[in-house]
């Protein structure tokens, strides 16, 4: 249990670069590379993690009645979820640019393509 | 108790980010991983991060798969399509 | 005619308006002056977009 | 040692497993339909870890989940709408099933928040919920029968 | 390189990688530790700036510079996808045949838009109380508008989003958090220091200083840039077509 988590998000960030290194179509390569991302919001929330704790939200809570959770992490999480979506966007867009171009999303004949 | 919710979720986006790599078709693989967005944030409550489970709620189950969808349709059409002089 | 059928938005409008006010008054926890206002604002922008919405789909 | 969390676990294992194994086998059909009861099963489930956690606020996020969910459903029906076309989903039990969960809980906890604010926001993400549900299952099962393109 | 020889390659790279990973995981705090320093002292700095909702005060306050690098990779992100997913010279606008949706769907979709969108500036306008903020319900409303595309179609959506107007709100937006930031230079304090405003009363939408305002402005810039984004996505894949005959 104490490092479960940690574990978990490594096995999430390999496996999503085992389909990055033998995918097929770029569009499922753009896939695997949020599972990747998904490892990294594990990992961050996994260390924030405190036993027994709840959101460091006082909206209906009183400030102090109960121990809570590392704030910093959420918040680096946080903003990153909300890029990642819009970087996981531009590459989709280059993937339909180079769809156009080459008439192919597999990256292997996009390698032969090129000489 | 608490601890047996984070490892059952821990489990399930284990296994959910395996079915996302291992299925190879996209439309398929945009599936999963809309169901991997829920399953994220799902975590994100039992680790006490309501703020970043409303973030992959809100990006993870109808934006990311709208736009991969998206990509998938204009790549299918595009293939569909009576290929021109360049191939 | 053409009072009526503005007499007839501007109803349609109105009560999604008052409608999505009381959607928000039910979302919050606590209510004073400033959550009225933001929340009589944000629900016209709702009504507005619902009432372009239906015409959009209706005028066709 | 929560009577709350306990149940929140159960309807979460259930939830979890059975869309993680529909979702990721089996034809495209019942893939969509499992995609679709994910909403159904993790909403449940957030609710009961709210009332577990006891915060109010994490009803937010069920609250979320019961819009967005099946907009996203919505989406691989439409942009699916051809493949689906040939063998349309039709899995009306397990979606009556979902929506029963579904009602139970929230008829659960609006008993134990008592008359109020609580009460109504729970109601409002119960029909969401529910209503949602139907509307998607409706839509996979030829809802968009006569979209070719566009 | 064979597709055998690259598939090797990853395996043993992964391999080490995996072992390297394992290795520092192990030596990571256990996880649930009690002891968070940096986590304690952003909690009692929110408090003192009485914003109820810690996350956004890391985020709005003490980390606001952090967040203004966020919003331009978004802002940048955005950019590439209007300029890589622009209407080519060889491309033409082939508008697609209305489409009928069954009758359910679309009152659903009809009744859900306004409800998911007043949720979103819900979720954006109680940024620093309970949880959501600028990013999460700025998604929220800018998905709802596309509930016009799912349950009608691709023109139906078009009436309720012109996108030249969301282009410069999103512009706008973006300004507005610089703006809010030199205010507190011209304030005679740092920038984006939350020193210009009252800090109000804790756990109301007034609280928390320059708090909302940053909130309210990341809220409009993230929702006009995913409607911006899904816009140049949906011109792709529904009404622009190649010309045939090349």
């Amino acid at each position: 249990m104490h490092v479960l988590p940690y574990l978990v998000a490594a096995y999430v960030f390999l496996i999503g670069c085992y389909g990055l290194a033998t995918s097929r179509n770029l569009i499922h390569a753009v896939g695997c590379l949020a599972v990747c991302q998904s490892a990294t919001y594990v990992l961050l929330l996994a260390v924030g993690y405190r036993d027994g704790a709840t959101a460091p939200v006082f909206s209906d809570i009183a400030p102090g009645s109960r121990p809570v959770v590392d704030p910093v992490v959420q918040a680096l999480t946080l903003t990153d979820v909300v890029v990642g979506a819009t970087v996981t966007a531009l590459l989709l867009a280059l993937t339909v640019q180079i769809s156009k171009r080459h008439g192919t999303v597999d990256p292997d004949e996009l390698r032969e393509l090129r000489g | 108790m608490a601890d047996a919710v984070i490892v059952l979720t821990l489990l399930a986006v284990a296994g959910c980010a395996t079915a996302a790599v291992v299925n190879r078709d996209p439309a398929r693989q945009a599936l999963v991983l809309a169901v991997l967005g829920t399953v994220l944030a799902v975590l994100f409550t039992v680790l006490q991060a309501p703020d970043v489970g409303l973030s992959q709620l809100a990006v993870g189950s109808a934006l990311t798969p709208l736009l991969i969808m998206l990509t998938v349709r204009k790549v299918r059409r595009r293939s569909a399509a009576p290929k021109d002089g360049r191939q | 005619m053409k009072a009526r059928s503005a007499l007839l938005a501007l109803g349609e409008v109105v009560l999604w308006w008052a409608a999505l006010v009381v959607l928000w008054l039910m979302l919050i926890s606590t209510v004073y002056t400033l959550e009225w206002a933001v929340g009589a604002g944000a629900a016209g922008v709702g009504a507005i977009v619902a009432r372009i919405g239906r015409r959009a789909v209706v005028r066709r | 040692m929560n009577g709350w969390l306990l149940a929140a676990t159960a309807v979460l294992a259930v939830g979890l497993g059975a869309s993680l194994w529909g979702v990721s086998t089996g034809p495209l059909g019942r893939r969509v339909t499992a995609q679709n009861l994910s909403t159904a099963l993790l909403c449940p489930g957030l609710l009961l870890l709210a009332q577990g956690y006891d915060r109010t606020s994490y009803v937010d996020l069920a609250l979320l989940l019961a819009l967005l969910g099946p907009v996203g459903t919505l989406v691989f029906a439409r942009l699916l709408a051809d493949e689906l076309a040939g063998d349309p989903p039709r899995a009306w039990g397990p979606t009556w099933a979902a929506a029963a969960l579904g009602t139970v809980v929230v008829a659960v906890l609006c008993a134990v928040a008592g008359p109020g604010r609580a009460m109504v926001k729970l109601l409002i993400v119960g029909a969401l919920l529910v209503g949602g549900n139907l509307i998607a299952s409706r839509a996979l099962s030829g809802g968009f029968a006569e979209v070719d393109r566009g | 390189m064979t597709r055998r020889a690259r598939l090797w390659l990853v395996l043993l790279g992964g391999a080490g990688l995996a072992a390297l990973l394992a290795a520092a995981c192990l030596r990571l705090p256990a996880f649930g530790g009690a002891r968070h320093p940096y986590g304690d002292r952003a909690v009692a700095a929110a408090l003192a700036r009485r914003t109820a909702n810690t996350i956004a005060s890391v985020n709005f306050d003490q980390r606001a510079f952090d967040t203004m690098g966020e919003m331009s990779i978004l802002f940048a992100a955005v950019l590439g996808c209007v300029v890589l997913l622009r209407q080519a010279r060889d491309e033409h606008r082939d508008p697609p045949r209305p489409a009928e949706v069954a009758a359910p769907v679309r009152r659903y979709a009809l009744l859900t838009l306004p409800v998911a969108l007043v949720t979103g500036l819900y979720v954006i306008a109680h940024g620093q109380l309970s949880p959501g903020g600028g990013f999460q319900g700025g998604v929220v409303a800018a998905t709802s508008l596309h509930l016009m595309y799912l349950g009608a179609d691709y023109a139906a959506l078009e009436r309720v989003r012109p996108v030249e107007a969301y282009e410069i709100t999103d512009a706008l937006s973006a300004s507005a958090y610089l703006v809010l930031g030199f205010a507190g230079v011209l304030a005679g304090a740092a920038f984006l220091a939350n020193t210009l405003l009252p800090l109000g009363t804790f756990n109301t939408l007034s609280s928390g200083g320059v708090v909302p305002l940053l909130n309210a402005a990341i809220g409009m810039e993230v929702a006009c840039a995913v409607v911006v984004l899904l816009a140049r996505f949906l011109d792709q894949a529904v009404e622009i077509e190649e010309e045939s005959g090349e």
